[in-house]
């Protein structure tokens, strides 16, 4: 199996685009491809603490992302400088670690597929 | 070389589609195969069967080129999750759910997501072309 | 008097320079993100108003809000009986 | 007051129908009049008739709260341009364009920009949901 | 009949947007409304000279606007500080007059409705 | 080696803070007017394409393009079986 690099880069609650796209990466993971998850832009408020869906009749988005680990999906980042444009303070139980920009072309350049266009 | 393709956009809200088309052609052109083309997301309206291509566009009736692609064996696989909830289904799930009609052209076809992983995964190449 | 619905971060940009600065400012949607820089540009707070369903889903509490008001539909119909034209930004 | 609304966003892609509707229910709550709801570019989306909604989401099932709607008579007009080219289209249409099938709910209508500008006209506030 | 503000935010060719937006202003105008065209953002890209639709198959979308006063939409404007920040040289045969933030300020303030809220 | 494929303004900007500085870029749909982005920045033109047709329709021309080439569909192909992943920005 190749290496997927999923990117996420829009906000969780105004389309269903990053939603879809986890759903995308936890098939990939259940086919026993390595996955890695990566969020920038406005993906980082994906881990905005206290998130509360049912305020809007939708699924809070932190409870997917907790949901990562057991489908083995457990190489996540997200962009460092993203999170400090958009002062997002990231909930730490969600195991994101913060990743520079150099780091982020070298994950990219490793990476066998890259799916997340979209945004 | 074998390309897997995945189309996000809607018609008239991208490229998406035209992008995604005349790479196909000259794919097609150079020798390559096409592994599967892949509709998600908004990309999923592309396989709506009412489209009425305006006059003025006639030159580009997308669905007759579509048509043309799944003319040479090419599998148009619709996201079957992002296409039920949005109103794109096939007669097995206007069935299923008591719907008042099947909404999916039938040169597209309902799949899971799998089928996405399963075609990049056998192609050399994958190419997204964004909503 | 003109009422501003923002949706997204850059709309509120877009808004805030066609705006005039008396009119009132609405933030909905992913527009809730948008409160922060509001705050940071020490614009006039009894004038920002953000959908309080939109801010709790989205985990924007108190700490992001500062003194915006959170609203709620009944009091964003208020603000449109009270205005007009009524503005809507995404960009 | 009267008020005339616009839908510009599809479901899933945007906060569009959701926030439109929220507000119908306050606007009737405070005993407001609604000329007409607009579907306007990808908006028409809205009016599919095969939407199956997700279990995970059915407190907030669109088409039943259109539904609550149209039942009292406030009007779900979607712009007939946008629509047919986008594959929306009511029995009339799929006729004149011999299409497959009318994949318009029975809940919507399909009618010209003209009622966009009349339903703004007859209003005393026009409120536009965009995409 | 009400003044009505249409703006057009995005560019023309990727999306419908900009062309259902003209569609809808010439509606009005033929409703006898008054009808004004404001240009911002992205959507300062429809002045830009010698556009070709035919290259992808489209409309010329300066064509649809040289038609606008042909249907009596003679207020054009175009956002002076979205031409500058693009680097665009409008077509001046298109007649749209360059317009400061602070005019954009008043022509919204003074139009009983304004239709654009989508980009 | 990666190839960008870039569909907007903002796509570059995201792309150029995350791909190797010898990854090529093409530009496409509304990304060919983020050309005169990549010629203010001094980037080198080697590396930068753009969709012959796309740029014909949104009328950027030489003026705009400057040295950037202008490529058709079969060397779009040609760009993507000479390189992987490809990685499509389009924010």
């Amino acid at each position: 199996m190749k290496n997927y690099l999923f990117i996420i880069s829009r906000a969780p609650y105004a389309s269903s685009h990053a939603f879809e796209q986890l759903e995308a990466a936890m098939v990939a993971a259940v086919f026993d491809a390595s996955v890695t998850v990566l969020l920038r832009d406005e993906g980082v408020w994906a881990l905005q603490p206290r998130q509360e869906g049912s305020a809007t009749q939708q699924n809070t988005f932190a409870k997917a992302l907790a949901a990562l680990p057991a489908y083995e999906v457990e190489q996540l980042y997200v962009c460092r400088a993203s999170l400090n444009k958009h002062s997002v303070s990231a909930d730490p139980s969600l195991g994101f670690e913060p990743m520079s920009l150099a780091a982020q072309q070298r994950l990219i350049d490793s990476s066998d597929v890259v799916i997340g266009g979209q945004s | 070389m074998k390309y897997a393709l995945a189309v996000h956009g809607a018609p008239y809200s991208s490229n998406a589609a035209e992008h995604a088309l005349s790479f196909i052609e000259a794919l097609q052109a150079c020798g390559h195969d096409i592994e599967r083309v892949f509709f998600f997301h908004e990309g999923v309206y592309q396989g709506l069967n009412g489209q009425v291509t305006p006059q003025s566009l006639h030159d580009n009736a997308l669905q007759a080129r579509w048509a043309a692609v799944a003319a040479q064996g090419i599998e148009l696989a619709v996201c079957i999750a992002s296409g039920i909830k949005r109103g794109v289904v096939d007669s097995a799930e206007q069935e299923r759910y008591d719907l008042p009609a099947a909404t999916l052209h039938t040169d597209f076809t309902l799949v899971g997501l799998g089928q996405l992983i399963a075609a990049i995964d056998n192609a050399d190449r994958y190419v997204e072309f964004p909503a | 008097m003109s009422l501003h619905l923002v949706f997204s971060q850059n709309g509120l940009s877009a808004c805030l320079q066609r705006r005039l600065p008396a009119d009132p400012v609405l933030m909905l949607g992913d527009g809730v993100y948008a409160c922060q820089q509001w705050l940071r540009e020490q614009l006039p707070n009894d004038l920002a108003f953000v959908l309080a369903a939109d801010a709790a889903a989205r985990g924007i509490g108190d700490e992001q809000r500062g003194d915006i008001a959170a609203v709620d539909y009944a009091q964003f119909v208020s603000l449109t009986e009270a205005h007009s034209p009524i503005v809507s930004w995404q960009d």
